[in-house]
């Protein structure tokens, strides 16, 4: 089992840090990209670039062409079934769920209506519906967690008694849980809520299908997933998209415009105000491109057989000393590991390893209920993808072990 | 210059100066409908009158490129007095004849597959459409296609919304 | 006068088109990019790239330092007081004004308030107002346009009365028309009002400085001004933004998180909610380091002149059959040249055009109440910027003539 | 591992492992004042106790990394007992030691610049910040200058909001 992805097609991945090869152990938090996404966005400002959706020149049909071609590779990777009308681009998963509490929410959701959220849940899938929840007096009801660090269910239906939205992670960035979300969205069905799935941990790292997910809703990033910063994106059934009023006003979004009002343009576009970030929905196709070259199925297994060789491996050598965030069981999990080293704080954790080349992310995840719910108030996080490797598991070993020498 | 030749055809650009059917029916008896494309504001009103099971009257009004116009024009010659049947066979193959590159270009799509357009697109019967092969160019310009067919979506959804066969 | 940037610094300017040189004159709409700004994008890719604000590992680190100063640079490049807290960046023009009618507007405006507009803003800085419009039951006054095409002052006092906002376009991207700024802040400043310039096709174009312009409020888009699509800017007095409620929720802008509610993050950070353009960002400063090694001044210069000599060129060779939208006087305007000529409508003008590989522009321009004030459903549209030269004008004027075969 | 033993030091270890002066005060009469890196979440909630231009007591409390939570335990050992305009004088001598890059960082500056404290730097009497001087490894990591600087500027901020000196 050694990386399935050639290291060799990642730049960055052959920097050196302090002397040393980098680690590069931090991947839920923003992945690296491949030379080929990078040369495909070299390529399209080269040859292409132009303003989409309204030129009648050479490189301004191509540059629309590239960019629909996009939307349609991406729609593609996740199973929607009309990828054409169904994918919107926004600038990060935070804009997507955003999008949704703003033009779904204040539409749909009114005084004493129920939103479940989750205690595993990131900020990005959290704000919003605290600032929703404040505008329009709704409740907010959590999903706790279990000492197994699974969503507790057990009380599932109760809670959904009066819910119109679940807001769901589909795999925690701090745990690694992959809740089950096919179930959770049958039982909310059921109970008359639709469900929005924040795929950002998902979708870079599982194979992904909106139907058999059953969600309403998926947001995800591209720079999580080998592509580029600035963008991200909104996948939502389309008889949805077309009863939601538009959530950013401009140019684009609309099909007219009058001193007394305006009409909004068809979808996708709606909800695409001003120039999009063209580049970068190139570039994100060239990275599911290589995904799907890669395979999805592939990089799955390989994240599960290296997530078990990091437990067994770090449980091994530090025992006692060291506690981990999360399911035990690599089935239930994704490459994402956090934990906790003796008495030595994250920060001074990530500290430490940096000084081997080994980058790992310390702080609150941006999931604050759940440090709170852990009762730490922040963890050092190490994650996997599918550039990564035993050497790279080791090499942390490594490196935390360097602790006890500063420590003592 | 090559291809240009090909979009702006001699019998386009008559249609383009001189519009036939242009004008306004009252409505009702007619149906009004509105074509609109947002990305470059062209724009088609059509006003439709059936008079059992006949397209008896149609008159257009709007403004956009000479594509837009001299198809809508065309199509208003075409279809003036044929059966429904004929009209929903005519708008067919149309769109089939324009079907390529239209889905790509995010126009929304519904007919073209939903009628399985490009699957008869094969049998696109030039003949059929008499005059309007004359717009046959256009698929070699594939941002000019929605020009091509505002109109024809226009009068499908008018229709549509007549309830007509 | 030839250009005064090296054409050879902009790798897509040596594209063939149609087995012709690319002619390229739609700035106004997007500009293409000097090879500095994509091999610092590819290089920050390459050797840095990691999540902005959480990290403590070493390229972590430098990928803060980028990214914050950037916004260092962009804030010196329009005389930002105090850059590290007013600049804040979005995804383009459009989102930014969104953020003010969002933010600012929802707090601050109520039921029977104005906002004044002019007919010849862009559809970005018309909607959100629309929208908001009809949210809160504001007055939207709109300022004409004279025969001139410049904005017509001559009732502004009376207009202003009442008012809370103007927003305005710092110049107009059809027009040209670059509007007295200054002098219509300082009225409105007299009468109670802010100002929202509208910097889309200013900041590109003019040496900018917030200042001198007198605005509370300025948007524009890295896009337009040599930088990559997915990242614009935001500019606002400290004291505005300090007052102002967040617009987006999620990771990054936040101070803290509970079930009940969320307290959020200081300046800058408070309105850039998830992961921000990181890439785009460094790219941005890269533009604006090109801008500057040119000179604002240089660039006004250089476009003055080169429009002066289209207009001339144009209209000597054209006379009658040829109408320009816009400003006589180059010293009133920038390089954005509007034009109908005889019968032939804008869209077949720019396919004939783009026939001799030269880039125009046709359609509305997002500009549908200018259009409807001209009376034209849409014009063909050349925009010039640092790039461009005497050459590119004549090959324009070349490649109109040949509609006359085509349209008899 | 160059560099990191310069970060943690001996004394800042115990420090860390031992706080100064941990616990809450009776508020009032203590002023109670908290400190927080929304970036990393390190908190430090101080109260402090003024008695006739003395700062006579303080409390600390709150979470976070060695840097932190040492400079914090260093810095109550170092002001309390001192009189308002030594303490004032601490502060300015302490983020002198810890300006460089703080700026870049994003931190609110607003300390730094406005008392001159970059000029200052030069100037930084070393001597005068006793154990403080401990804390000087960690200008050399940039990211870590908010973490030990956390607990100054809330303390900065307190004696602000009591108006003192
Ligand atoms: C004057 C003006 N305002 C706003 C915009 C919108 O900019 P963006 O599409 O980058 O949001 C543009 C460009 O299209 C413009 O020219
Ligand atoms: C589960 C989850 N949701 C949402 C986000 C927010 O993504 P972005 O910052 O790209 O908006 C992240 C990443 O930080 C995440 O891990």
């Amino acid at each position: 089992m050694s990386s399935i992805a050639c290291k060799a097609d990642f730049p960055l991945l052959s920097q050196q840090v302090h002397g040393r090869r980098i680690v590069y152990l931090d991947s839920a938090s923003s992945s690296q990209r491949p030379q080929v996404v990078l040369d495909t966005m070299d390529d399209y400002y080269r040859t292409t670039h132009a303003n989409v959706h309204r030129g009648i020149y050479a490189i301004a049909e191509e540059a629309d062409r590239r960019y629909e071609g996009a939307r349609m590779a991406v729609g593609g990777f996740i199973g929607a079934p009309d990828p054409e009308h169904e994918v919107i681009f926004t600038k990060n998963t935070t804009e997507a769920i955003n999008l949704v509490s703003s033009s779904w929410g204040r539409c749909n959701l009114r005084a004493g209506d129920a939103v479940l959220l989750t205690d595993m849940d990131h900020h990005s899938n959290i704000v919003p519906w605290l600032t929703l929840a404040e505008e329009r007096s709704l409740e907010l009801r959590w999903l706790g967690i279990d000492e197994q660090y699974r969503l507790d269910l057990s009380e599932l239906d109760h809670q959904l008694d009066g819910v119109k939205l679940v807001a769901c992670t589909a795999m925690s960035n701090v745990l690694g849980t992959i809740p089950p979300f096919a179930q959770i969205a049958e039982r909310a069905h059921s109970a008359g809520a639709l469900v929005l799935a924040d795929a950002a941990q998902l979708v870079p790292h599982l194979p992904t299908d909106v139907g058999s997910l059953g969600c309403d809703f998926l947001a995800f990033s591209a720079h999580k997933m080998l592509g580029p910063t600035g963008i991200g994106v909104l996948w939502a059934r389309r008889a949805l998209l077309e009863e939601m009023p538009p959530f950013l006003g401009g140019g684009g979004m609309i099909r007219d415009v009058r001193h007394d009002g305006f009409s909004a343009n068809v979808l996708p576009w709606k909800f695409e105000a001003g120039t999009p970030p063209i580049a970068e929905a190139v570039g994100l196709g060239a990275a599911v491109g290589y995904l799907e070259s890669t395979g999805m199925e592939a990089v799955r297994k390989h994240e599960m057989n290296l997530t078990s060789y990091a437990l067994d491996t770090l449980s091994e050598r530090f025992g006692e000393n060291l506690r981990i965030f999360g399911p035990p069981d690599a089935e239930e999990r994704g490459g994402v590991i956090s934990f906790a080293y003796r008495d030595v704080h994250p920060h001074d954790m990530a500290q430490v390893l940096d000084q081997s080349g080994v980058c790992v992310r310390a702080g609150h995840h941006c999931t604050k209920p759940l440090m709170r719910h852990l009762g730490v108030s922040a963890t050092a996080r190490a994650s996997l993808y599918l550039y990564n490797d035993e050497s790279d598991v080791d090499a942390l070993a490594e490196a935390m072990a360097k602790a006890d020498t500063l420590f003592g | 210059m090559t291809g240009l030749e090909d979009l702006y055809r001699e019998i386009i650009l008559d249609h383009y100066r001189s519009p036939r059917n242009r004008g306004e029916l009252p409505v009702p008896p007619a149906h009004r409908v509105e074509g609109f494309n947002p990305l470059c504001g062209d724009e088609v009103v059509l006003y439709v009158e059936l008079d059992d099971g006949t397209l008896s009257d149609i008159r257009i009004t709007g403004q956009g490129c000479s594509i837009s116009q001299s198809s809508a024009s065309l199509m208003s010659a075409a279809v003036k007095g044929k059966s429904i049947s004929k009209v929903r066979g005519l708008i067919r193959t149309f769109k089939a004849m324009m079907s390529i590159h239209e889905t790509c270009l995010g126009e929304d799509s519904e007919g073209a597959s939903s009628n399985g357009a490009s699957s008869d697109k094969a049998a696109v019967d030039l003949e059929a459409l008499g005059e309007l092969a004359a717009l046959q160019g256009v698929v070699k310009f594939p941002v000019r296609i929605k020009c091509a067919t505002l109109s024809w979506n226009a009068l499908a959804q008018s229709l549509d919304e007549i309830g007509a066969g």
